[in-house]
């Protein structure tokens, strides 16, 4: 069975699920929006520092619904015991993490470019001229959340207590990414010419390859174990 | 042919063995009827057979691949419908056949997908989605995908439970068919006598390990 | 049937105050964008007012009445006070993300920024995250009369909630870091006052009008969903 | 059936399923610990801001633990239909409430007490002096976390994409919880005089009572309508 | 005395009309069982009268309390078993009758709970986490608490579904004790033998609606 083929076909069904409940999309967009919402009451400092704030404020907003989004990735799978038909179907099994890792990307891509704008009105930013720099560092910062989160999401839901396991294993791992987001947008926000701050996109970008990889040859052991 | 071939087959949950050294072959064209009281392992054993679960001891052999070293291999042979139902609750009747069935490689037209799911009754809920559809519905839904996929090794875990007496006249006929076209089918169940109008051989799981009973004494065999 | 009268008198006034919403609105746009002189600082921006003071006053009445229909449910149970409640809310949403979006546009010109963290901002645009998660609650319950009973333990909830949200969050701002610009810096001129009282009556009266045929739809809906319903099980049995 | 032995039944089963699993406590105390440490990442500006961002770090950290704890609330009794014994027993249902609340109290007040040493050491505060204040502030803004949670808890858990919808209805409405724990958190943390920051403990005070007696009385359309 | 009665009772779920009018009365000591294709609205009905669905119309009265109204009342007297097992997984089977007898504000010895477990043959696991009981110990667990609420009104969705032959037997044994006392069964079933053994009364609900038949002619009536 083509390898790409089977990738193809978790993507259509996972957003044609999405598309027909339009559950994740809208709920994971509000609950970002909540979130910065109580950041601006928990840390109503003066916007001199607001504004220092601005990045970590950013990322956690970020990784907090991303951990919310992704975690339920897998959560749907177990619900008629769907997973159990992805371990049987006769399809190597890093192409069904692809499928998910793909699937993710999509979604939390998506619901990040609807809140950049926000961001931008809330926070009176001006990052337009900006905006390429940003959409690299969201890229690649997203790339590794979600190859985290769609690994996690399988490992945890056969597990007990996995509503509370999942963000247990993803945060201390995704430290390296927080930082990187944090720091390179930091950079580019403060207009610092790219030498300044180009090693923690590396650093993104080494941090997406290694993961997503070896996230990739160990699903097996994952899903059919 | 031998379509499946289980060897002094033991499982042990973590604190607990419910198999003990259980062989079991199966030829092409037979059906076998597994049964045992509650806690048996039937389950357990069915899973086995469809690669869901390695079993810690014994061998496993699928038309010839080994059931866990080429299980990847082996599963192009299986098709198993156990107590879930496999279904996405947000896609259509047809949707979630092609999605499933895609999954092995085959994209059918959607004249056979309609086909398969007049010939289990189905045919009017086919695009509805299957959040809608009740419980028979849905093992129906399973049955339809079973015919489009084909196996040679169809594995049956409680096949008529939550069905109704049609929809149990609909499942043996079409077991019989399957086994008509050379494949083999194996089914864990509770019910004697509707087992026994497909079944070809028979064994009761007790006490972990398998007896064999000649189908013809289903009906007095004491379990 | 209380439903069906109710519906009745909904019908029977609806055109009324539709018109009357529509005359009102009329005359007062006429009033305020062409008779009324423009604004000595702000010049011609300042029209903006004549729909973002009323749209926010209207969103505060969509959620009074969102209450107040929530106890009545919870007390009689009337299905269509639900459809009420329901209706109230989803022009709630409307009317109060109208009164933050030209509250943005205004606030561009006159404070250089699309937002700031004034305490009726923020508990507005909080008035109009419990509205959203109230219509989405809605939608993720599959049961009729649970989804009604729910709606109204939330409704309730948020509103006996949002005065205290309304306290904390002027005295979070006021105590800390006082605004150097306030919404009620501006005295309204008297030229002013005419035309915006015209329109606040004329969106008022446009809120009732739309709560009546919003109504209305979601009753029919309801029953022809249940007439479908029936009818889908009839045949098949 | 009185009143009180319906709490006492409630809570002696939520304890003992507790002790018996140990599932929330530790898991809600490491994801605290994670929160911090991702915070410590994402912010990570000069001391005297850290020191002046604290107690909105605390409240975040202890409020989205809160979130993650109080969700599961209700979402263990839905695991055999539990949900439907609690609703079919011939009890008020504004005790059931009263109980699931007390459980979730003592849970979230037993991971805080373990968390407040912790933040001296890691953030090398000294806050000994000021921990009477501290301790009431902290059980005010748990009890209205909690009370809040409690009901969102058994009303998202009979919905569809509770997961989600949870945050999403509690975060919005908890905003006063969050301002008046931070505030006076801070005004307890500077040395301010009480005059200073008392109203703050006033509004949280006032929010707990009107929130859980009104939750206490509309519990009933929740679990049994 | 009447101890159930269900006049005209319809229930809509949203989009589909499950139940059209079914009257159903229930004298004391009387068994009535309850039969139907897949999806025909049995378990709406039971959990109509166990008070956890309202009825869209309709009234159902439980040893003369109103089932809507005085709905708190009326509990005291009803014990549903269903398919869901209502019990804790980290609490011991114990543990687990202790809560939901407390619950109806009750306290039984522990000799009395062992007595009630040894009665339905689960003795021996009294002190297990009822994680580990297999189904149809959960099953038996749930027996067990029937014993010792001593309902009035008893109402079974299936109980024969996932027991064992003995256990099936037990569950018949204890219908006929219950009978016996005063109590009134209501039981729903897809297996007429069984519940030949004990049924005073059936019922087939088809078309939405429940047509009386005699007990007698069980084994020839068309379904
Ligand atoms: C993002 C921007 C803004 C938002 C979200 C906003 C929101 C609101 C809200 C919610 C109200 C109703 C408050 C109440 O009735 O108690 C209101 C009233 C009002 N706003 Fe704005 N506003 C914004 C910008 C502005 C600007 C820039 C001005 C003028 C410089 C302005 C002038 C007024 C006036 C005059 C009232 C009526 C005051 C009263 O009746 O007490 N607003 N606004
Ligand atoms: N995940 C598990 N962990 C521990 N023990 C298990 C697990 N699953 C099953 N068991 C135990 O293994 C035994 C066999 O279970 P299995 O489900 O195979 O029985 P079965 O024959 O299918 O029963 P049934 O007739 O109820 O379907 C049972 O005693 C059960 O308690
Ligand atoms: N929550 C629900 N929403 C919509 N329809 C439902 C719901 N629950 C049940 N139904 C429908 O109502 C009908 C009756 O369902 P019910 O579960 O009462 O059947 P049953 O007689 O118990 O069937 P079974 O023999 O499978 O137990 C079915 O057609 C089912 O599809
Ligand atoms: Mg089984
Ligand atoms: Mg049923």
């Amino acid at each position: 069975m083509p390898f790409f083929d089977v990738i193809k076909w978790i993507v259509w069904k996972d957003i044609l699920s999405e598309i027909r409940s339009r559950e994740s999309i809208s709920s994971l967009f509000f609950f970002a929006l909540n979130v910065i919402l109580i950041f601006s009451f928990s840390f109503s400092v003066d916007r001199d520092v607001t504004l220092a704030l601005m990045p970590g404020l950013i990322w956690v907003a970020f990784g907090f619904t991303s951990i919310l989004g992704l975690g339920k990735s897998f959560l749907s799978e177990t619900h008629n015991d769907c997973i159990g038909y992805l371990q049987m179907a006769p399809v190597p099994k890093g192409a069904i993490y692809l499928g998910k890792l793909a699937g993710n990307l999509l979604l939390m891509l998506f619901v990040e470019m609807i809140l950049y704008p926000l961001f931008m009105i809330f926070f009176n930013l001006d990052i337009l001229v900006k905006l390429p720099t940003l959409l690299i560092i969201s890229l690649l910062a997203t790339i590794g959340l979600s190859a985290l989160g769609t690994l996690f999401s399988a490992l945890t839901v056969q597990t007990r207590a996995r509503e509370v396991m999942f963000p247990l294993l993803l945060l201390p791992l995704s430290v390296p990414v927080f930082i990187g987001a944090v720091e390179s947008t930091q950079g580019a926000l403060s207009g610092d010419p790219y030498s300044f701050y180009g090693h923690w996109i590396a650093l993104l970008f080494v941090f997406d390859m290694i993961l997503t990889i070896a996230s990739f040859w160990m699903f097996e052991f994952i899903l059919d174990y | 042919m031998v379509s499946l071939c289980g060897i002094k087959i033991s499982h042990t949950y973590r604190f607990f063995k419910a198999l003990k050294e259980v062989s079991l072959e199966l030829q092409k064209g037979e059906c076998y009827a597994l049964f045992g009281p509650n806690g048996a392992g039937k389950t357990t054993l069915m899973k086995i057979f469809a690669t869901l679960l390695q079993p810690t001891s014994g061998t496993v052999t699928i038309m010839g691949r080994d059931g866990v070293q080429d299980r990847e291999e082996a599963r192009r042979f299986l098709f198993f419908i156990g107590h879930g139902s496999f279904l996405y609750d947000d896609l259509t009747a047809i949707e979630n056949i092609e999605f499933a069935i895609g999954l092995r490689g085959w994209l059918p037209t959607l004249g056979e997908i309609k086909m398969a799911l007049d010939r289990v009754g189905i045919g009017p809920y086919a695009s509805q989605k299957s959040r809608t559809l009740s419980t028979g519905m849905q093992k129906r839904l399973a049955l339809a995908k079973a015919i489009l996929a084909e196996p040679n090794l169809l594995l049956l875990d409680e096949p008529y439970a939550s069905l109704d007496e049609k929809g149990i006249a609909i499942m043996n006929e079409l077991i019989c068919d399957f086994l008509k076209k050379g494949a083999s089918v194996l089914l864990s169940s509770h019910d004697r006598a509707k087992t026994a109008e497909v079944a070809t051989h028979a064994g009761i799981l007790h006490n972990k390990g398998l007896r064999e009973i000649p189908v013809t004494e289903l009906a007095h065999a004491l379990f | 049937m209380v439903s069906q009268r109710l519906i009745g008198t909904l019908r029977k006034w609806e055109g009324g105050v539709g018109i009357l919403a529509g005359l009102f609105i009329f005359t007062g746009l006429y009033l305020g964008l062409v008779v009324s002189p423009p604004d000595y600082y702000q010049g011609e921006v300042v029209r903006i007012i004549y729909v973002h003071v009323p749209f926010a006053k209207v969103s505060l009445l969509s959620y009074t009445t969102l209450f107040l229909g929530s106890c009545a449910y919870l007390w009689k149970k009337d299905p269509i006070v639900d459809n009420l409640c329901h209706a109230a809310a989803g022009i709630g949403v409307f009317f109060t993300s109208g009164a933050l979006i030209t509250g943005s546009i205004w606030a561009k010109p006159t404070w250089n920024t699309w937002w700031t963290w004034d305490p009726r901002l923020v508990s507005f645009a909080i008035l109009l995250l419990i509205l959203i998660g109230y219509l989405m609650l809605r939608t993720f319950v599959d049961d009729k009369r649970k989804e009604a009973a729910y709606a109204a333990v939330l409704a309730i909830i948020g509103f006996v909630d949002l005065p205290i949200v309304y306290f904390s969050v002027e005295w979070w701002r006021t105590l800390h870091q006082p605004m150097s610009i306030s919404t009620r810096g501006i005295s309204i001129a008297p030229g002013m006052l005419t035309p915006l009282a015209f329109m606040a009556i004329g969106i008022s009266l446009l809120f009732f009008y739309m709560l009546m045929v919003r109504t209305q739809m979601l009753y029919l809906q309801h029953l022809l969903e249940a007439k479908r319903g029936g009818l889908l099980s009839e045949e098949e049995g």
